[in-house]
């Protein structure tokens, strides 16, 4: 029977895509549609004193404009946190100090970060909304600015929220093994600062909505671009007061998410309240410059890191105390610091380890998840150290990595510490030390070190580094998917989750089709509805592949059987003698003898011919919600081999290889492009990408011009290796993989700039690696050297 | 973004001062100036219309001369916003006599916010600095005095 | 002279049409027209989603306005695929290599490719290939399969 | 992001150009290509009454040979230039040099005459222009007349036009027999606005000793920057290593770049250095192959 997990499936979503004939939000036509053009704030703090809005409401073709104050009552405030991302047994478990600041849907007497929504007009078109725009006075009395992680937190810094008592927001601590002890035992101790700063998530398609309300049936339709319907349909019942089976929310084809997307912006409330207001469809897309400043940012923390080490590079303790400069506000609980905290130890085995984390808020766009979510900041830390390490001792950097790593005889592997869910954190199988190998090897690594030697004698400075990485990926708390046949005898699968790159159609489908033993292409996945089904949680944290997809299996399973019950019933047979194939369920000893999954659907429909065995529901449809136990744990090698220009600065990737383990591999093609694209963004993180605000708080990367988004001159191709150890918390073994190639480049990358430069020593604890600060820190050191010699 | 510089006038310091705060000469001088009007506060209500290539915008703000020890040192104070976003600036002044005329050194910080703050990184620097230069260059014109040769706006600089 | 009436000749079929003077070639193709396949993604001239093609040079359509294709023609990748629906050799081989993802940058892709191909006979090295993309940006896929979609596309058509 | 208001006017010929830019001087703008005009209109930052397209005025377009320049007419598209093969044989730095300037679908659109007028300090052809010791022609109503980059480039995005006039062609004097030529840049990514970059011509003698040196630095000050003594320290010597080294950093004193995000004062500073020992080695190593022919 051909099976089509493990298949180079072409994707099903390619046609439309490829034809222009996908529809994005922006896409969407309604008659007699306004749409709305948003009023930023350009103060990083100050107070709103008076907003006249005269001359823009009597502009020709605008239908209104909106301030908080025409909201109150109507739009309750934003909810503390985001859904699942606090469950209560963490918080049980660690206890961490965490003040709720939920951010207001449009600024009311104050802002505080530049972007910050405060008026919206409606217009007949955003020409004419722009320029309604232009007219509205806003008299702001400008408030100082506080804009770094380290003022922020000072006794006498100036308090951004006074309801909060101070600027730090949450506060928590977690703690294995005996620290002091590993400290006083240590025949080294190594302390550093490394930081990795704000990026933004970026992708192509900006945020959008569009809403309509139909007075006759009350119900409101939403097309959202993001990576939750399900959440925005919640928050809006609960919001706007609206009975929630009335709302459905679409998630229509969506233009790039990574994380960004799976927040709920005040923009999918109040566009859907204002098309229910006024009684016409309401538009919002946002621009390119608003993107910058409004949509959710990323990363943006600073470790203080002690680490206690023997002679021999066996690391016995960590202290870490860390800042994450979460900007105006936080609504995401401690998920991307905790994160942090969770996987800074990596694939090591570390006894004695101590880490403080704290969220701050200062006059910026407050933060979200971006792919890998706290890894990539943690990964950065703990593969500098390692290179740390490794330069004091005059050790290979591989070598104190494999003297570290956690031995595939501790699998599973007891962390000691919880996981974000509220579980004991384990690894649960995977063998690094091979991994690590195999990486090496596909690089060459002892040849390059000769190479290496020769070529720095020409003045050629090459240099490797590599970086590992473990994930928790596939988070609950849940996923759903309902599969049904129709009376065609075709499979419709509806899932919870909601795709934006990520090819649930054609992965989904490879899926449901093994499990009734037929061609995908008789499978259609549908997602990002919230018709589809119930309850639906969505597509972040590397979690698609591994919830939904364990979710279509479940449900697929579950139809199958009553299925082969119902067939049973129409061929005189018992159960056991049935097998499905091939569109049909046959008699195992006589093939020849068979009823279609069509004649099936057809049997299972209510009514007199009925076949469904009595006592079982009629109807040709299951529906399944998976939950997983815990997470499941992948990992990686990357490995960078690069070119420093040690004149100009400038950093060139030579060679880029990726060995990771994400379980089950569903689709390769798919699996590698997830990964080359991660590893662009890696690569941006490393070399380009910054948002920087100036000392007043304004952001001065506010175009594609200043935020450097890797180009194809920039990225290689990535080689790729796979371990495929598979999970044992859901059913196919699948573990999740759309993060981790953004996870290592950063760390691999320095190290590998560290590694070219290596007689000079220098340590790059910041990013991006820009040729400014890469000569710099040359230069430095080698007017260190002179001095020396 | 905090310019300071130097420039040289071949006038006594007592006429440098007067013609520094001068209101003609200020509304002729500061770049773009269209309205120049002291209001019951004692701050002057200004309109500049300022283009840069194609970047043009009108702005409204105010002027406010402070910390006055004629003729010696003052502060001024000017903010305004427009389309392409705002500004506001505090300028120190000291004023010193010397060989032939007289000598102004100036310190300015500045913020500047909006739009232009947001995607301008790259020339804004150079921009104001242009603008300062035209400035003092024009002061120096405004009052007709005989022409000095020292390069004033050579003497700017921005961090 | 707000208003003017163009007459632009789109994926071969003349439209005539009044227009606000001010409306960029890119929403004057999406709003007006209805062809939404071209994207808009930055709207400075940076991402290259909206590319078209200007009588059949690659441009940026968020970098234009629509009274300036006046007279001319233009080219959206709506007009790509055959009549029957059956893929251009461009397309084929995106569809073949995975070369798009989320697919929002895609059709500024196809189109800056058509005309590479065309200018560009001879199978061009990966460099030049890279350098050729380089106005255009995909947040998705690293570009990697991308190029491998250009070379096969040379593949294709023979 | 959509531009606002405004009215827009298309001359067929250039005469009709000049008389809309007379009545309507001032509050109006000339549009070419639109490639750094359209950016601002979509940000409102450039909000003019009347948008002068000029894209149909059939005289400004087109490349020319005269006895001793290319001349190139302001709305010629950068495409044009770039596949030019007069601009190849008789002035290759300009073909090289172009190639540096944004992407394929903005050098479709853009001009030479757009570029030279936006006077972006760090834009590709005010550099070469500058090197090349060429001339701008601009035209009003009323006069035309002829200038030099130093004359015309007066600072950060501006330049000595005055309402009433646009850039009727440029001038690029044609590169030497004997003269080697190079044209170096870095910039963030490919296709970004440079951080600093080199333009170079040297002319050898027969003895391999410089005849003639022209040089701009771009990026490296508020206008395209001639390395004078730089120039004359170069001419008559054997150009050897330690002669390269000398002359790349013998003025990088004078130079005043503005710092920002991507670099700064300091690094540009000593970034100049290290491109114009580049450049000036592939200029020697040039003129030494003879690629002038």
């Amino acid at each position: 029977m051909k099976q089509f997990v493990g298949q180079n499936v072409k994707r099903k979503e390619d046609y439309r895509l490829l034809t222009g004939s996908g529809r994005f939000v922006a896409d969407i036509r309604i008659e007699n549609m306004v749409e709305a053009a948003i009023l930023r704030s350009p103060y990083a703090h100050a107070r709103i004193k008076n907003i006249d809005l005269s001359e823009a409401k009597h502009y020709k073709g605008v239908l209104d404009v909106i301030v908080a104050a025409d909201l109150k009552g109507n739009v309750k405030p934003f909810t503390e946190f985001v859904e699942f991302t606090f469950p209560p047994q963490l918080e049980a478990d660690i206890k961490p100090t965490i003040k709720k600041n939920p951010e207001p849907m449009l600024a009311e007497d104050k802002v505080t970060f530049v972007g910050q929504a405060v008026a919206i007009v409606l217009a007949e078109d955003r020409y004419v909304a722009e320029d309604a725009l232009a007219l509205i006075k806003v008299d702001y009395e400008p408030l100082p600015v506080v804009t770094d992680p380290y003022e922020t937190i000072k006794e006498d810094a100036l308090v951004i929220h006074p309801e909060l008592g101070n600027n730090i927001q949450s506060h928590f601590e977690v703690k294995v093994g005996d620290i002091d002890h590993a400290f006083r035992q240590a025949n080294h101790i190594l302390k550093t600062r490394i930081k990795t700063p704000r990026v933004s998530g970026n992708p192509l398609e900006t945020r959008g909505v569009i809403a309509e309300y139909q007075e006759r049936n009350q119900q409101l339709e939403v097309w959202s671009s993001t990576q939750v319907p399900f959440m925005v349909r919640s928050y809006l019942s609960k919001l706007v007061g609206l009975v929630e089976g009335n709302i459905r929310v679409v998630a229509p084809d969506v233009g790039g998410g990574f994380g960004p997307k799976c927040a709920v912006y005040p923009e999918e409330i109040i566009i859907p309240y204002l098309a229910m207001k006024y009684k016409r469809p309401v538009k919002w897309i946002e621009d390119r410059l608003e993107h910058m400043q409004s949509t959710r940012h990323s990363r943006d923390q600073v470790h203080d890191v002690e680490v206690a080490f023997r002679n021999d590079g066996t690391i016995i303790g960590l202290k870490d105390q860390f800042l994450l400069d979460n900007g105006a506000h936080n609504s995401f609980a401690l998920c991307c610091a905790y994160n942090s905290a969770a996987h800074l130890r990596g694939m090591y085995h570390i006894p004695n380890y101590e880490i403080t984390g704290r969220i701050v808020l200062t006059n910026k766009t407050p933060n979200v998840p971006y792919r890998g979510a706290g890894r990539p900041e943690a990964v950065y830390v703990m593969d500098r150290i390692i290179y740390m390490v490794a330069d004091k001792l005059n050790l290979d950097p591989v070598e104190v990595s494999m003297r570290n790593f956690v031995r595939p005889e501790q699998m599973p592997y007891e962390t000691g510490i919880f996981y974000r869910d509220g579980a004991n954190m384990v690894l649960e199988n995977g063998d690094y030390v091979k991994s690590l190998q195999q990486a090496m090897k596909i690089a060459g690594y002892e040849e390059f070190r000769q190479h290496q030697e020769e070529a720095r004698k020409n003045n050629k400075y090459i240099g490797i580094g590599f970086s590992s990485y473990i994930e928790g990926t596939g988070i609950g708390p849940f996923e759903g998917a309902a599969v049904k046949v129709d009376t065609t005898g075709h499979i419709l699968v509806g899932v919870g989750s909601s795709p934006h790159g990520q090819s649930h159609e054609t992965t989904l489908s490879q899926i449901c089709a093994d499990v009734f033993g037929v061609n995908p292409e008789q499978v259609s996945v549908r997602a990002g509805d919230t018709s589809l089904l119930p309850y639906g949680v969505g597509t972040f944290a590397s979690r698609g592949a591994v919830t939904a997809g364990s979710a279509v299996h479940g449900a697929s399973k579950q139809l199958k059987e009553k299925f082969l019950l119902i067939a049973g019933q129409m061929l005189g047979v018992s159960i056991n003698d049935l097998e499905m194939y091939g569109g049909k369920v046959s008699l195992k000893n006589s093939p020849s003898k068979f009823v279609t999954l069509q004649e099936i659907a057809q049997a299972a429909k209510p009514g007199p011919r009925c076949k469904v065995p009595i006592g079982i529901e009629p109807g040709a449809s299951a529906t399944y919600y998976f939950v997983p136990p815990t997470v499941t744990f992948s990992s990686g090698f990357h490995v960078a081999v690069v070119e420093v220009d040690k004149e100009t600065g400038f950093v060139g990737i030579l060679r880029y290889i990726v060995v990771h383990d994400c379980g089950r591999v569903i689709n390769p093609k798919i699996v590698d492009g997830q990964i080359q694209g991660g590893v662009a963004q890696g690569i941006g993180g490393a070399l380009y990408e910054e948002i920087i605000y100036d000392k007043n708080g304004q952001l001065v990367t506010g175009t594609y011009m200043d935020y450097l988004i890797p180009t194809a001159m920039e990225v290689p191709e990535v080689e790729m290796g796979h371990q495929e150890y598979l999970s044992p918390h859901n059913p196919m073994g699948i573990k999740g993989v759309g993060e981790g190639g953004a996870i290592s480049p950063p760390a691999a990358i320095a190290n590998a700039v560290c590694d070219a430069m290596r007689p000079l020593k220098i340590e790059i604890n910041s990013l991006p690696i820009s040729p400014n600060k890469l000569r710099s820190l040359i230069e430095e050191a080698e007017s260190a050297e002179s001095v020396l010699n | 973004m905090n310019l300071e510089g130097e420039a040289k006038f071949s006038m006594e310091v007592n006429q440098l001062w007067d013609s520094l705060l001068d209101e003609e000469i200020l509304k002729k001088v500061i770049p773009g100036c269209h309205e120049l009007i002291l209001n019951e506060n004692g701050e002057y209500d200004v309109v500049l219309k300022l283009g840069v290539a194609a970047v043009k915008g009108e702005y409204v703000g105010k002027v406010k001369i402070e910390g006055v020890d004629k003729p010696n040192y003052y502060i001024l104070h000017a903010s305004g916003s427009g389309s392409p976003g705002h500004v506001v600036a505090k300028m120190h002044c000291r004023l010193f006599e010397m060989e032939g005329g007289s000598r102004l050194e100036w310190n300015c910080d500045a913020e500047i916010g909006g739009t232009i703050a947001s995607v301008g990184n790259r020339v804004l620097g150079g921009v104001a600095k242009f603008l300062a230069g035209k400035f003092f260059k024009d002061i120096q014109k405004a009052v007709k005095s005989a022409s000095l040769e020292t390069p004033i706006d050579s003497a700017i600089k921005i961090d | 002279m707000s208003n003017y009436t163009v007459k632009i000749k789109v994926n071969g079929k003349v439209i005539d049409k009044e227009i606000e003077s001010r409306w960029l070639l890119s929403d004057f193709l999406r709003d007006k027209l209805g062809l939404t396949g071209t994207h808009v993604g930055c709207e400075h001239g940076v991402c290259g989603a909206c590319t078209v093609l200007l009588n059949g040079e690659p441009v940026r359509s968020c970098l234009m306005l629509a009274v300036q294709a006046d007279g001319l023609e233009v080219e959206t990748v709506e007009s790509l695929a055959e009549e029957d629906g059956t893929f251009h050799p461009i397309q084929q081989a995106f569809a073949n290599n995975h070369a798009l993802q989320c697919g929002f940058c895609t059709p500024g892709f196809l189109m800056s490719m058509k005309n590479f191909i065309e200018t560009h006979p001879v199978l061009p090295t990966d460099e030049e290939i890279r350098e050729a993309i380089s106005g255009n940006l995909c947040r998705c896929t690293g570009y990697s399969n991308i190029i491998k979609a250009v070379k096969e596309a040379y593949a294709l058509k023979c | 992001m959509k531009p606002p208001k405004f009215s827009y006017l298309r001359p067929n010929s250039l005469l009709e150009a000049l008389n809309m830019l007379a009545e309507y001087g001032d509050d109006a703008k000339i549009m070419s290509g639109g490639q750094s005009l359209i950016p601002l209109l979509n940000m409102r930052l450039s909000t003019p009454g009347y948008i002068i397209d000029i894209g149909r005025v059939e005289e400004l377009k087109g490349i020319r040979e005269k006895e001793d320049a290319i001349v190139i007419g302001g709305m010629t598209r950068h495409v044009d230039v770039e596949k030019s093969a007069l601009v190849q044989e008789k002035c290759p730095l300009l073909t090289e040099g172009i190639r540096w300037v944004g992407h394929n679908q903005i050098r479709s659109r853009g001009t030479i005459g757009g570029s030279i007028a936006h006077a972006d300090p760090s834009a590709e052809l005010p550099c070469m222009l500058t090197a090349l010791r060429g001339e701008i022609v601009i035209v009003s109503s009323e006069e035309e007349m002829t200038l030099s980059p130093e004359e015309f480039f007066l600072s950060y995005l501006l330049t000595s036009l005055e309402p009433n006039q646009l850039i009727k062609e440029i001038r690029f004097p044609k590169i030497k027999k004997g003269s080697g030529y190079a044209f170096e840049e870095v910039a963030r990514r490919h296709g970004d606005f440079a951080l600093v970059e080199v333009a170079a011509v040297l002319e050898l003698d027969y003895d391999g000793t410089i005849a003639d040196a022209k040089i701009a630095l771009g990026g490296a000050n508020s206008v395209p920057f001639i390395p004078e003594a730089t120039e004359e320290f170069l001419i008559g010597k054997l150009p050897d290593d330690s002669i390269i080294k000398e002359a790349a950093t013998l003025q990088l004193d004078e130079l005043d770049p503005e710092g920002d995000i991507h670099g700064s004062k300091e690094y540009r500073r000593y970034l100049s250095g290290v491109l114009l020992e580049r450049a000036l080695y592939k200029a020697v190593e040039r003129a030494r192959e003879g690629v002038i022919a």
